[in-house]
């Protein structure tokens, strides 16, 4: 398996095929004398923008900080254990409500999208 | 049966979609100005829309991708990003000037100045996207748009030199202006190939669900409907040959110009059907442009998307939308020249085409993806060469036209 | 190397790697892992250009134009076992062993 | 290195080849000129149609105002242009003047919706256009 071509920024699904954001980091494990061990999947602004630039991550961090108070805390991780498939997309098994995305897509409802009339 | 409606729908929604303030505007300046000589631009430009269309629906049938999904999963969330801001931003620009476009047609038809159309202009395509549904949106407005086939058939009134028109279907130097010349060319090249019909097109053929089975109806759909989409803007740059260039009228700086466009040959009807026209075509272009960010977003993030989900399903989605149609709308209302707009922003869509379209070929070729269905030699040459050409032109012509001035 | 250092793939993904000396190896493109029981264990990085045309899987593309572009074949790469890449500071990949005890990568 | 050195040097050429070309033209008088023949043409086209009762009032209108400003800025930029001698410049202004006074009186004409006056505004303006392109082609508009 090659974690970057197969599994790094594939799209993350749920056992419904609910999206729910792609695979955003992967983080290993050193052990010493042992090869290194995938231990989880990473999913966040924060870690998005780290790939760019490290200080454009505390920024975000920052920003994240300010908007949703402490309440996430820090990036969405997902341990490998969970991950069933892994193909064109990478299915995990967690509910897609349980998800970073699901998260903020319901802040975002809240804050903005239910206050127009018709949302639905 | 049901794949002959398809095609016919297929064609027909594309005729509707072909055409926007980009193709009309640029083919009118290019008839005006230098007569027949730029019709191997929209020619050559067609042509190229047509491979990345017909590659953008085989790629959604095949791979069950759209393009922007596979873009990010490929390449890594660095490089898309990068692609990402670039083509959004002309996106942006793009519908700021078909916001501008309705607004203009209104103004045409009311006398009320443009700027005051923008907010209700946006507002309605907004609401649109908030309540519609994909089908509803992609059906109703390419049916409607069929009334830019007014266009053609002013070309053919006109008894135009079909010997000369067809003489234009190959390059040829100007006589003075060539510094115009180019950038229009360029601009041509951009407005035909822009790239949000094919990014748009593939995540259309996902929400409709097209499989293998779709390759053919494909195919017919983007040979067909793209060039009959291109008999309208070549219509368009005959009429402008015809009507202004006898009469001196070469240098088109205004919408008030162009709206005279069908008048000499249709009379009465010319005014209202050009602004029925240019209102109704920009109007689609809107909606389908502020939908591509939105797709664009969603697919690159990996939310749930779709037009047919209910705005409180897919807050994401119905929020970027939302943003574009806002950075639309104040682009018209700061009163940025909607014509300066337009065609400026076509150049620069020509000049980031490498951007969008080199990445979208590498995916074609990959079999992880395609498997059998990957892309040929020629598909690949020909593509490649048009936006390679694109390029070059507009890197060279943009600066010049902008130190050039007019 | 403490217990329970945490590396992140997407940071290692174009590091570049340099030998005991201090002279640059190359890129790192790919991180190869295979299933070990339950768990998925890094077995090599691939480092160099041709890693990266075959993760983007570029060649099939460029093979089109062979000779237009002249690129794809000189481009080099290696296979570096997991033991012998030290991660101890993964801004700073460094090399355990000479470049010439490395495997190359053989062109796609 | 000698490829790439080549591949630069061909990458250059076919970058400077056009710059080479294009680089000739500037904004001059000609320019300026073709501005001013186009507004001029466009507004006895709208006066010509909205006298036909093609167009609707307020569209034309809005038209001759658009050609007003496009000639006057057009008469701006003829007064910086470096190519032209001095006293061809006062003749081609002055032929430029006229035009931008008759594109006046035509929107004066619709603005009363008078058709009588506007007619006359409208021959004024072809006969200011056909002394504009007789000047440039006796060479008055360099190039």
């Amino acid at each position: 398996m090659d974690l970057i071509r197969d599994v790094l920024d594939k799209q993350l699904v749920d056992p419904e095929e609910r999206r729910m954001g792609k695979v955003d980091g992967l983080i290993l494990e050193l052990e010493e004398g042992q090869p290194p061990r995938l231990v989880e999947i990473e999913q966040g602004a924060a870690t998005l923008a780290r790939r760019l630039h490290p200080r454009l991550a505390r920024w975000v961090e920052a920003l994240g900080a300010r908007i949703y108070g402490e309440a996430p805390g820090g990036p969405a991780r997902i341990p490998w254990s969970k991950v069933r498939d892994v193909g064109i997309d990478v299915e995990v098994d967690q509910d897609f409500e349980k998800s970073r995305l699901y998260f903020w897509q319901e802040w975002l409802c809240e804050k903005l999208i239910r206050r127009i009339p018709g949302a639905g | 049966m049901k794949k002959a409606q398809e095609i016919v729908l297929g064609v027909v929604t594309s005729i509707g979609g072909f055409l926007e303030i980009g193709s009309l505007s640029t083919a009118v300046q290019a008839g005006a100005a230098f007569r027949f000589q730029l019709v191997w631009a929209v020619l050559l430009g067609t042509l190229c829309l047509i491979f990345l269309v017909e590659m953008a629906g085989r790629f959604a049938a095949v791979s069950k991708h759209t393009v922007t999904d596979a873009l990010r999963e490929r390449f890594g969330f660095n490089f898309f990003s990068f692609v990402f801001l670039g083509v959004t931003l002309v996106d942006l620009l793009v519908l700021g000037a078909e916001i501008g476009g309705v607004s203009l047609a209104l103004q045409l038809l009311t006398g009320i100045a443009l700027r005051w159309w923008a907010l209700p202009v946006g507002f309605a395509v907004w609401l649109l996207l908030w309540k519609g549904s994909f089908g509803m949106i992609e059906k109703g407005a390419s049916l409607l748009g069929l009334v830019t086939l007014c266009l053609v058939v002013g070309a053919v009134l006109l008894h135009p030199p079909w010997r000369q028109v067809a003489a234009g279907a190959l390059p040829s130097l100007p006589q003075g202006e060539s510094a115009h010349y180019w950038f229009l060319a360029v601009s041509i090249l951009g407005a035909s190939i822009s790239p949000y019909l094919f990014f748009f097109y593939s995540a259309g053929a996902i929400e409709d669900r097209w499989d293998e089975s779709y390759l053919g109806t494909n195919r017919a759909v983007s040979g067909l409907g793209m060039s009959f989409g291109a008999l309208i803007a070549l219509s368009a740059l005959v009429l402008a040959a015809g009507v202004f260039g006898p009469r001196g009228i070469t240098q088109l700086d205004s919408y008030d110009q162009i709206a005279l466009l069908l008048t000499p040959v249709l009379g009465r009807w010319g005014f209202w059907l050009f602004a029925a026209s240019l209102g109704i075509a920009c109007f689609g272009a809107a909606l389908e442009i502020a939908l591509e960010i939105a797709y664009r977003a969603a697919q690159g993030f990996g939310w749930n998307w779709g037009e047919d989900l209910k705005p409180a399903e897919d807050s994401g989605f119905a929020s970027v939308y939302t943003l574009a149609l806002v950075v639309g709308v104040l682009l018209v209302v700061v009163g940025l020249d909607p014509l300066k707009l337009t065609v400026f922003s076509m150049a620069l869509t020509a000049a980031t085409l490498p951007l969008s379209v080199v990445p979208f070929l590498v995916l074609m070729n990959d079999e992880r993806y395609m498997g059998e269905h990957r892309n040929g030699r020629l598909s690949n040459a020909v593509v490649l060469f048009i936006v390679a050409l694109s390029f070059v032109l507009a890197v060279v012509s943009i600066p010049l036209e902008l130190l050039g001035g007019s | 190397m403490a217990k329970g250092t945490e590396v992140r793939v997407e940071l290692l993904l174009g590091r570049r790697v340099r030998d005991r000396q201090g002279r640059p190896v190359g890129r790192i493109e790919e991180v190869r892992a295979e299933p070990k029981g339950k768990e998925v264990r890094v077995t090599e990085y691939l480092v160099g250009r041709s890693a990266m045309l075959e993760r983007l899987s570029v060649q099939a593309f460029l093979l089109t134009f062979p000779r237009l572009l002249g690129w794809g074949k000189k481009s080099g790469g290696y296979r570096v076992p997991w033991d012998q890449l030290d991660l101890a500071d993964p801004d700073r990949p460094r090399l355990l062993c000479d470049v010439g005890e490395l495997e190359g990568l053989e062109e796609g | 290195m000698p490829k790439e050195a080549t591949a630069v040097a061909a990458g250059r050429a076919l970058l400077l080849a056009p710059l080479l070309t294009l680089s000739a033209c500037a904004k001059d008088a000609s320019a300026s000129l073709t501005t001013v023949t186009s507004w001029a043409a466009t507004a006895r086209l709208a006066g010509e149609s909205w006298s036909a009762g093609r167009v609707p009032t307020p569209y034309t209108r809005r038209a001759l105002e658009a050609a007003e400003k496009g000639i006057a800025e057009a008469e701006k930029d003829l007064a910086k242009a470096e190519d032209l001698p001095a006293a061809r410049g006062d003749a081609l202004r002055r032929v430029t003047g006229t035009l931008r006074q008759a594109v006046s009186e035509a929107r004066a004409a619709v603005e009363r919706r008078d058709r009588g006056a506007l007619s006359p505004a409208l021959a004024r303006l072809a006969a200011g256009e056909r002394a504009v392109a007789t000047a440039r082609n006796s060479g008055g508009g360099g190039r």
